[in-house]
């Protein structure tokens, strides 16, 4: 929701000062795509130089101290991965409790950036009515959306769906995706239903097992 | 649907640094601009702007004041918001003029209901009081932990490809059906009041009644035409419609002392046109006006 | 996630013998909220005692060695944040997932939902004096707060704070809010009176909780 962000603006708080290595840490907790040195040193206002040394200095002592994560240089930037050795632990995390289907929010989730799109977490939040920030981050690690661009006014990022999303519909194109309109008197017909029903639960709906919004 | 950002911003998230007057909020957004939030809120700021104890204030102090900011709001207010701050400022005239009268003795039952409705007004005070500061607290809590950044980078491409074949098997006319369920605007949540406000007692039934006993009578005290009812509703409905009678000229009213006995005397002639009595009490109430601003 | 164990595929490899506690630093750097004890027992199939032990030795190893990143127990989960002195770094590169700083009347009213909960929201209006309805539906959207049930007698939707509550506040759990009876005197005196529907401002009790509802 950065358009109602009121914190301080991202450049005003110094970073000059900060310790180097862990800057660095902090920055590649929250990346996922390889973050190049140069783009680093910039932010940190560091000669890329002494980035390069740091990031080397870094991936020894989680070698050395025997971590579980990694940092590694991969396309041009570095990233932390988990290590391989633990690839079955990880394995287990990744494949417990799923499944090949949506859960309800999911699924509502995507319809509203598939006729949306391009669209950001915040408008998709805004629409459902609900923070759908676990959702998309679930749509996206299977798969279903990715990135694309970002809202010139605000800087967030847009999100549309993907050629997969399309396969596993069995459409060819978005033009194939139905008109909303004839669907709209029935919609009015559904909220009714949902104004006195039990609100998150509609047994009508495919894949309700999951009425869970993360 | 830009309406999250507007409704954000007159309902819960902060406003801009310059809030505008003339804002189409509702009347909570206008109530803030005056920056305070409400009776407890307003009442708490002046009492710690006079530095007073709020434990043991004379609340009759800032009674003045508090009476001031309610006159100032003039009359854009909804009858929600109003009745708080009348509530609040009607015990607070009763605690001053408690005070100004000479004596402090506990004598009869209106000073313990003045004594009760005190307690009452500080227990809500010292309630409301607590809450702001645990809201200072989850202000400060929250801005600390928004300083740090969870880790949400999700899978490696070679942990996402363990990930089994998505199957969405609701077919296209179902996604967008889905997708105009998910679209559609919520309904606001709301409480239905019309069973609270619906007339249990017709005001108009009852002037029916009164014009046809004070017809046949001539004078009437109150006492006798409410005598064959102990319902409070009822009671009133006929005080409402003698009133009415009133303005139309349809009943003389006299009463020689305070609290004394009411006596109605028929001054609308002896025809058989009943005077005009409106449906006006028993309207349903006006809608929220919340409504409006959807 | 679900708790309970699906089938794990015949092919995976096993986790008995990999070292503890970098499997869980393995784990954790791919989960996207908080992992319970619990959970990360089954998988790796250990006792929870010797989890939650190791969990709390890398949480320190990682201040001592002044990592840029920190392992935190919140919303009854463990999970990787940055570290707050490194918040300048961070926010340089990520503008999006900034949130919008709450009002004070939004404070004001989760507060109150906080420490009531499960609370009506003219039970919440009855505390601050002022209707709060616009303010639950903020914080509604924002997943701060979420609808239980209703009350029985009188059909009132009742509120509860969410877990991405805990998580925005850093908390473990609701028992980790601090005391409300120190700001409190009497409190339950007062407790006792405002439960009874408060005669002198609500002639309509015992409904009188809903009356100033709408």
């Amino acid at each position: 929701m950065s358009e109602e962000t009121t914190e301080l603006p991202a450049g005003l708080r110094g970073v000059a000062d900060l310790d180097l290595k862990p800057a660095l840490e902090a920055m590649l907790m929250v990346v996922d795509e390889p973050a190049t040195e140069e783009h680093l040193a910039k932010l940190l206002e560091r000669p890329k130089r002494q980035i390069a040394r740091a990031l080397r200095e870094l991936a020894d002592e989680y070698l050395t101290q025997g971590r579980g994560f990694e940092l590694r240089f991969v396309a041009g930037g570095w990233r932390f991965y988990t290590r391989p050795e633990y690839a079955a632990a990880v394995e287990r995390l990744v494949l417990e409790g799923q499944t090949a289907r949506l859960t309800q929010a999911a699924l509502e989730t995507l319809a509203v950036v598939a006729y949306r799109q391009p669209v950001s977490r915040s408008r998709v939040s805004a629409v459902r009515g609900v923070n759908c920030d676990g959702v998309m981050r679930t749509l996206l690690q299977r798969g279903l959306i990715e990135e694309e661009g970002t809202e010139p006014e605000t800087g967030a990022i847009l999100y549309r769906t993907t050629n997969y999303f399309l396969e596993r519909m069995g459409l060819r194109g978005l033009d194939e995706l139905p008109e909303l309109a004839p669907f709209l008197p029935e919609a009015e017909a559904i909220e009714a239903e949902t104004q006195e029903g039990v609100p998150s639960f509609d047994p009508d709906a495919p894949d309700s097992e999951d009425a869970d919004d993360n | 649907m830009g309406d999250l950002s507007a409704e954000q911003a007159a309902a819960g998230l902060a406003e801009p640094p310059a809030p505008d007057p003339e804002d189409p909020g509702d009347g909570v957004f206008k109530v803030r601009l005056s920056n305070f939030e409400g009776p407890f809120d307003l009442l708490l700021q002046l009492i710690s702007k006079h530095k007073l104890d709020v434990t043991e204030v004379a609340l009759s102090k800032v009674t003045d004041e508090f009476m001031a900011h309610i006159r100032a709001m003039g009359p854009d207010w909804d009858l929600d918001e109003t009745t708080e701050f009348l509530v609040v400022a009607a015990t607070l005239l009763d605690l001053k003029a408690a005070r100004l009268l000479p004596s402090a003795e506990v004598e009869d039952e209106a000073d313990l209901a003045l004594l009760e409705a005190r307690d009452l007004l500080f227990a809500r005070l010292l309630q409301y009081r607590a809450y702001k500061q645990i809201a200072d607290i989850f202000s400060r809590r929250l801005d600390d932990e928004a300083r740090r950044y969870p880790r949400t980078v999700g899978l490696e491409p070679h942990h996402a490809e363990l990930l089994p074949e998505v199957v969405i098997s609701i077919g296209a006319e179902g996604f967008a059906k889905l997708a105009v369920k998910a679209m559609q605007p919520k309904p606001k949540p709301q409480v239905y009041v019309d069973h609270i406000h619906a007339p249990l007692v017709s005001v108009q039934e009852q002037a029916g009644i009164v014009v046809a006993r004070l017809k046949e009578l001539g004078e009437a005290s109150f006492r006798d035409l409410v005598r064959d009812t102990d319902d409070t509703l009822t009671v009133v409905a006929r005080f409402l419609a003698l009133l009415e009678l009133y303005r139309e000229k349809a009943v003389a009213l006299d009463q020689e002392i305070a609290l004394g006995e009411l006596v109605v005397r028929w001054t609308g002639g002896d025809g058989d046109d009943a005077p005009q009595v409106t449906d006006e009490f028993d309207r349903p109430p006006e809608l929220p006006k919340e409504e409006e601003k959807a």
